[in-house]
């Protein structure tokens, strides 16, 4: 039962991705991507990871397909929303993805012990994730956060629109 | 106060780059004055630090030890020695002289006397360092600013060539600053990969994780890593002291650096090369030095050879007196390669020797050059009527670079080839003392041709003798280069104390394994 | 439901990831791909964290989560300023290093 | 520190302290006259100090040396430095010194007209030559004598190219100065096996005969080089391109005389070798023939003078080479005197008459009687006239010789006593009888007693000196006494017919030269030997030096730029890799990622 549910649950991420990344459409190409990212929290519940599958879902899907999407409407007029030339190198990239899965596959595969099924989740309530983050690694977490700051700061300056005399600086072409 | 004597040589010049560091460049008097008081505080040390090295007792004196990293046996543990006395005079008389020569520079003259005395700390560092990392360290810091002096401060194209060589200057940019500067940093840093490699071979060969000398010393290396590593010294420092045919970017570096640093340069840099070989490599590796001898020491006399008559051929000034310092060092080297007391006592005072005659004839043609915008000699001649000051001191030099008795040049190169002769080497002594007969040929040509003769022409007329702080280097130089020459026992007594002890210990050790 | 179906599916996402990188000359459908890659990432970090009853892969998962929307803030921003430059955001228009 | 050794550092440093003064005080030097009188008052200390010494050692008989250690090694003393009073070096002091004043002296008339620059810095060289000279003289080892004989050779040097914007001076100097060094490099090839071989630089040590005979002929070389032997002597003609004064001292009483000196100081080395010395006779003889008969052609006063003192120098070596170390060294003393003479005299007339050519003086006799007198003293004195100084040592060289090698260095040697009679003569004739060839010469007159002063001190020593030979013998610890045979009789009378034949040739007037003359004129036109040398120099050395140079450039240097084109050829063809672009970044990145966990796989 919940091994079918499991596959489910994986064709639900597949397909999608699969659309995600070869959708010609950008918008519709950011959608699968969040639906792919929808099914991942769903295994993240099922792996017990209930706080995981929120934040995916409160953040990923709410926050960063939403960003992607004023990304593209900010950068592309309507008619342009179709990717243009988007079959550059197919068959090396295919080849090369193949072979990373089937390389990883292989390994999975020729290790033992993985077949077995899980144990019981480790907690069914956040506690513990939170004490592991605020307390055991809360250097990182300070890290992080510092790293957050700098890259919202970041975006900002890079995204800034130029003042008047570099502005008309960038449109010369160079 | 003296028992950091070394530390205070060392630390003078780098603590006057900060205050010049820290003093704006309009303060052009302030920084002048403070960089050469950096520059004596170092001198004095320097002569109290010879004059109270306790000749009879030897070995290390006035030993400061400081850990640095205390895991790897990195110690900042500097030391006088034998040699180190007279070198670091050497460095000193030299520092002074060139800080007084760049009295009149021009051009942002804050920076180049940072790069100047933050050069000069690091040669200091070297004589003194008894910790071949510290060692390493302090050579690089030595070698790394010539790039900087060299790219900036230089001069392109003083003298286009002619005839067959006017090709090299189109095709490989020959006599441009920045193609000197690029070529000597790229040549110097190879031999630095060469000496990395050697010394971490003997670091891991010692067992000790020590990098004391002393203790390398001590340890016992086995043969086939010394049979590799030893020309990896030999040929990285070597590539400093112009050993054949590594020397090439001596001329071009020389020629195109400013008078200082050409001082500087050839006057103390190329010995640190030497002092490396002859301390590290031949110190250190006893047998790899006494099976690669015959090799060195023929490389050494085609070396005084081969720069003599390349020597003669040149029409640009800096050029004859770069290649002169090939065909010197060549004479350290040989002297080195000899393994007797009086070849190696012959080739640390040739180091001396050379240093301070060196320094003379690029303070001099630095003088010329500022006057007559020209370093081409056959343009010159007859400058002796308006410069007799310049023309004496040139010729003092000439003489020491010929070997005169009574100068310096004449104890060194007696001694060498007494050493090589002694050695049962001919086929070294000859080459050398016949590499002196052709030095004579071409320093006496040259005198002829610039000071000498008929003129000067109409465009010359005007040229003066030096003035002022212009005199402090060619007096400095030239009488330490007849003193040493006089009475040579004033550095002689200390470098035999460091050359007895040293050359006992590796023909014990090398001569076995002949 | 095993782990070796956890980390095949991750492979096959991250795959998945990578074939869309190669193929994808749109800056945001390069980031499309890259979220995949990252996504696989921390599936195998909760796969593990499961397997072997810690919960230090959990955090590890929420740091890269956070990580990525650094990364997509950023990458975005990227974009932007890509398209006020070229009028487009095709990435392999951003070659001035090349000169 | 004994008394004749302080006597002997006395007659060093005096003068030592005069060039000293005047190199660090310029602006005294330029003052001119002070500097002159301090290098006089520095030459009369050293002569008094040598006079000191040898009375003093006249009197104890016993040589005396001071010495201190100046070079060591593994802290033993390899080399001193010090003074020695003997025999040899105490006589050699008094002649230098004494030379030396008198040329000073000379000088101080003769230089008058110089800029006040030049004659300080004519005086410093004199005093720093004299010091030099000393150094050699009172050597207690061949390393202080070498040290010496360079000292001297830079001296020369200095002195040939004091004008030293004449180009023919500067060009003298320098042939000068590449000669003697080019023969020193023996000198030092001889103490480098000398040392190897007994340990110092003494030259009393016993060496194996091979040892000996290399030692003394690489010594040879340098006294070939230094005396102007044949046939390294090209240089000392050149070098009378200095003022007279100087050729005077240096070249003809003094440091041309050091080469000499050198053999006689180390002749228990020369003892040694038989073969060196045979050497040593055959140099000596064809040197003074050959130089006698270039000495027949010369018109300038002081290349006749040169080729004489090549001549002379000649007769020193081949009585060393016959093994007469008294008979060289004797010669040596008389002909310091004569020919510094003769110079000085020859100097006196130039300064006279504005020309070395014999053809344009004429007369001067008349004009100069003392000048003339002296002149022709020295001349006689040279021809080997009996009862002045040249006929007892030149007897005693003709004596020494008789015999050896088949005669024939002896018939050379009596041959050019005669050619030496005949030039003498002739320049004597030319230059001081019959009429005055221009106006210059009818007016000329005697000068100051600055310049008479030393022609008749000189003078008169080259009439009586001789007559010390005995004295000078016995301080050396040799046997002489003179006894008058039919070898002196007949070199006295071929001297006597050599004078003689010069009267009946130029003693009524300039006349055309006989033909014998003329032919040996045009071989000495060819200037074979000089040619021979610019060969190698110019068309061997400097030939050399450019293709070596050429070498540097394209080869060897052009080997490290290659080895810079090759990295820089490389890394553009490395570049292409850098698309510049990001997809292609990616690719090689996976490429990367898939290698590796394939490894990881496959292990």
């Amino acid at each position: 039962m919940e091994g079918t549910f499991f596959m489910v649950l994986a064709a639900c991420a597949l397909v999608p991705a699969w659309l995600a990344v070869r959708g010609a459409n950008l918008i519709h190409a950011a959608l699968w991507l969040g639906a792919s990212l929808l099914a991942t929290a769903a295994v993240y519940a099922m792996l017990g990871a209930s706080f995981l599958a929120g934040v995916q879902v409160l953040v990923y899907v709410g926050g960063v397909i939403t960003l992607m999407i004023f990304g593209v409407m900010m950068t592309r007029r309507h008619e342009g929303l179709v990717a243009l030339a988007e079959s550059r190198h197919q068959g090396r990239a295919a080849a090369i993805a193949v072979t990373l899965f089937a390389v990883i596959a292989q390994a999975i595969n020729a290790t033992d012990g993985l077949d077995a099924p899980l144990s019981a989740p480790v907690s069914a309530n956040g506690s513990a994730l939170g004490r592991a983050l605020v307390v055991d690694h809360v250097l990182a977490f300070e890290a992080l956060s510092l790293l957050l700051l700098a890259a919202i700061v970041g975006a900002v300056v890079i995204a800034r629109r130029r003042d008047p005399p570099d502005a008309r600086e960038a449109e010369v072409p160079s | 106060m003296t028992a950091h004597l070394l530390s205070i040589i060392v630390a003078a010049p780098a603590l006057a780059a900060l205050v010049v560091l820290l003093l704006p460049s309009s303060a052009r008097l302030a920084i002048r004055v403070a960089s050469l008081a950096g520059a004596l505080v170092s001198l004095a040390g320097s002569v109290v630090a010879l004059a109270s090295y306790d000749r009879h007792a030897g070995g290390l004196q006035r030993v400061e030890d400081v850990a640095l990293v205390p895991s790897m046996g990195i110690h900042l543990r500097l030391a006088l020695d034998g040699w180190g006395g007279p070198l670091l005079l050497l460095t000193g008389i030299i520092i002074v002289a060139g800080v007084a020569a760049s009295w009149t520079l021009a051009s942002r003259d804050k920076e180049y006397f940072v790069l100047l005395l933050v050069l000069v700390a690091g040669v200091f560092g070297v004589f003194v360092s008894q910790d071949l990392m510290v060692f390493f360290l302090f050579y690089e810091v030595a070698v790394l600013p010539m790039y900087l002096l060299i790219g900036i401060w230089g001069a392109s194209h003083a003298v286009p060539a002619k005839g067959p060589f006017a090709r090299a200057w189109r095709v490989f940019s020959v006599g441009d600053k920045q193609y000197a500067a690029m070529k000597l940093t790229l040549m110097l840093l190879v031999g630095s990969a060469a000496i990395l490699v050697a010394i971490f071979a003997m670091y891991i060969g010692a067992g000790a994780r020590s990098f004391d000398l002393a203790d390398l010393a001590a340890a016992h290396f086995d043969r086939r890593m010394q049979l590799w590593a030893f020309p990896l010294v030999w040929l990285g420092f070597g590539t400093l002291a112009g050993v054949f045919p590594f020397h090439t970017w001596s001329p071009d570096g020389h020629a195109s650096a400013p008078t200082a640093v050409s001082m500087l340069h050839a006057g103390v840099l190329m010995k640190l090369g030497a002092f490396g070989v002859m301390r590290i490599g031949m110190v250190l590796l006893p047998e790899g030095a006494t099976a690669w001898m015959p090799v060195v020491g023929g490389v050494a006399a085609l070396n005084v050879l081969y720069g003599a008559f390349c020597a003669m051929s040149q029409s640009d000034l800096k050029y004859i007196i770069a290649y002169s310092s090939v065909s010197h060092m060549g004479v350290v080297m040989l002297g080195a390669a000899t393994l007797t007391p009086e070849g190696w006592n012959g080739a640390v005072f040739q180091m001396v020797a050379h240093g301070i005659m060196t320094g003379l004839f690029f303070s001099l043609v630095g003088l010329v050059y500022e006057r007559a915008h020209t370093r081409s000699v056959p343009l010159m001649g007859g400058f002796a009527h308006v410069m007799p000051g310049v023309a004496a001191f040139f010729t003092l030099a000439c003489l020491s670079s010929l070997g005169l008795p009574g100068t310096a040049g004449f104890v060194s190169e007696f001694l060498v080839f007494l050493g090589a002769w002694h050695s049962g080497h001919y086929a070294w002594a000859i080459p050398g003392v016949v590499g002196a007969f052709i030095t004579a040929i071409y320093v006496l040509r040259g005198t002829r041709a610039i000071f000498w003769g008929p003129g000067p022409s109409e465009r010359f007329h005007a040229l003066t003798d030096a003035r002022g702080t212009e005199w402090v280097a060619p007096i400095m130089l030239g009488v330490c280069l007849v003193l040493f020459g006089l009475w040579p026992r004033v550095i002689l007594d200390s470098i035999d104390t460091g050359t007895t002890a040293w050359l006992a210990r590796l023909l014990a050790v090398g001569g076995n394994a002949l | 439901m095993t782990l070796a179906g956890c980390l095949t599916l991750a492979a096959a996402l991250f795959s998945l990831g990578v074939y869309g990188l190669l193929t994808r000359r749109q800056a945001v459908a390069v980031l499309v791909s890259v979220e995949l890659m990252a996504n696989a990432a921390n599936l195998c970090f909760v796969a593990f964290s499961r397997f072997r009853g810690d919960v230090t892969g959990q955090a590890l998962a929420v740091f890269a989560l956070a990580l990525t929307v650094a990364e997509v803030a950023v990458g975005l921003a990227l974009v932007i300023l890509l398209y006020r430059a070229h009028g487009d955001t095709r990435v392999d228009l951003a070659s001035e290093m090349k000169q | 520190m004994s008394p004749a050794s302080s006597f002997a550092l006395v007659a060093v440093l005096a003068p030592a302290l005069a060039a000293l003064v005047l190199a660090a005080l310029p602006a005294l030097r330029r003052q001119g006259t002070p500097a002159a009188m301090l290098c006089i008052a520095g030459s009369l200390g050293a002569f008094g100090a040598a006079l000191a010494a040898l009375s003093r050692l006249a009197h104890t008989h016993t040589p005396e040396t001071w010495s201190r250690p100046w070079l060591q090694a593994a802290g033993l003393s390899l080399a001193d430095v010090g003074v020695r009073v003997d025999g040899t070096s105490a006589p050699m002091l008094v002649v230098v010194t004494l030379v030396a004043l008198c040329v000073q002296v000379f000088s101080l008339g003769y230089m008058h007209g110089e800029s006040r620059e030049a004659f300080g810095r004519y005086f410093a060289y004199h005093a720093l030559f004299l010091f030099s000279m000393n150094v050699l003289v009172v050597s207690p080892n061949l390393l202080q004598l070498f040290a010496g004989w360079e000292l001297v050779g830079v001296t020369s040097y200095l002195l040939i190219g004091f004008y030293y914007r004449k180009p023919e001076a500067a060009h003298a100097a320098v042939k000068a100065f590449w000669v003697t060094r080019f023969a020193d490099m023996g000198l030092l090839f001889g103490l480098l096996a000398l040392f190897t071989a007994s340990g110092s630089f003494g030259w009393e040590a016993q060496l194996s005969p091979a040892v000996a005979t290399f030692v003394t002929l690489m010594l040879f070389l340098a006294v070939v080089g230094k005396s102007a032997q044949f046939p390294l002597h090209i240089w000392l003609p050149n070098a009378m391109e200095g003022p007279t004064p100087v050729s005077a001292l240096l070249h003809a009483a003094t440091m041309v005389a050091a080469g000499v000196f050198l053999v006689v100081r180390a002749a228990p080395l020369f003892a040694q070798s038989e073969t060196t010395r045979a050497v040593m006779l055959v140099t000596g003889s064809v040197t003074a023939l050959f130089a006698a008969c270039l000495a027949l052609v010369q018109t300038d006063i002081k290349k006749v003078l040169a080729y004489s003192t090549c001549s002379q120098l000649g007769y020193m070596v081949a009585a060393l080479g016959a093994g007469s170390v008294f008979g060289g060294f004797f010669h040596l003393t008389t002909h310091a005197f004569f020919k510094a003479l003769l110079f000085l005299a020859a100097g006196s007339v130039i300064h006279a008459v504005h020309s070395n050519e014999i053809g344009k003086m004429g007369g001067l006799a008349r004009r100069m009687p003392l000048t003339g007198g002296a002149f022709i003293i020295g001349a006689l004195a040279l021809a080997g006239v009996p009862g002045l100084a040249g006929f007892f040592s030149k007897d005693l060289v003709l004596e020494a010789v008789e015999g050896k090698l088949g005669s024939l260095p002896w018939i050379a040697l009596l041959a050019t006593a005669f050619l030496t009679a005949f030039y003498m003569g002739r320049v004597v004739f030319v230059a001081f009888f019959g009429a005055p060839a221009n106006d210059h010469a009818a007016h000329a007159k005697e000068h100051g007693w600055s310049m008479r002063g030393p022609l008749v001190l000189l003078a008169t020593l080259s009439v009586v000196v001789g007559y010390f030979g005995g004295d000078l013998a016995h301080l050396g610890g040799h046997a002489y006494h003179f006894h008058f045979t039919g070898g002196a009789a007949l070199a006295s009378g071929l001297g006597l017919a050599g004078i003689g034949l010069a009267y009946a040739v130029y003693g009524r007037g300039p006349r055309e030269a006989p033909a014998i003359i003329a032919t040996v004129d045009r071989i000495a036109q060819s200037r074979a030997v000089n040619r021979f040398y610019e060969f190698g120099f110019r068309r061997v050395t400097l030939v050399a030096a450019d293709a070596l140079a050429w070498i540097d450039r394209y080869v060897v240097d052009g080997l490290i730029n290659m080895t810079g084109y090759v990295t820089l050829a490389l890394g553009s063809r490395a570049r292409k890799i850098q698309t510049g672009e990001a997809p292609d970044y990616v690719l090689a990145v996976m490429l990367g990622v898939v290698a590796m966990a394939a490894w990881v796989v496959v292990q």
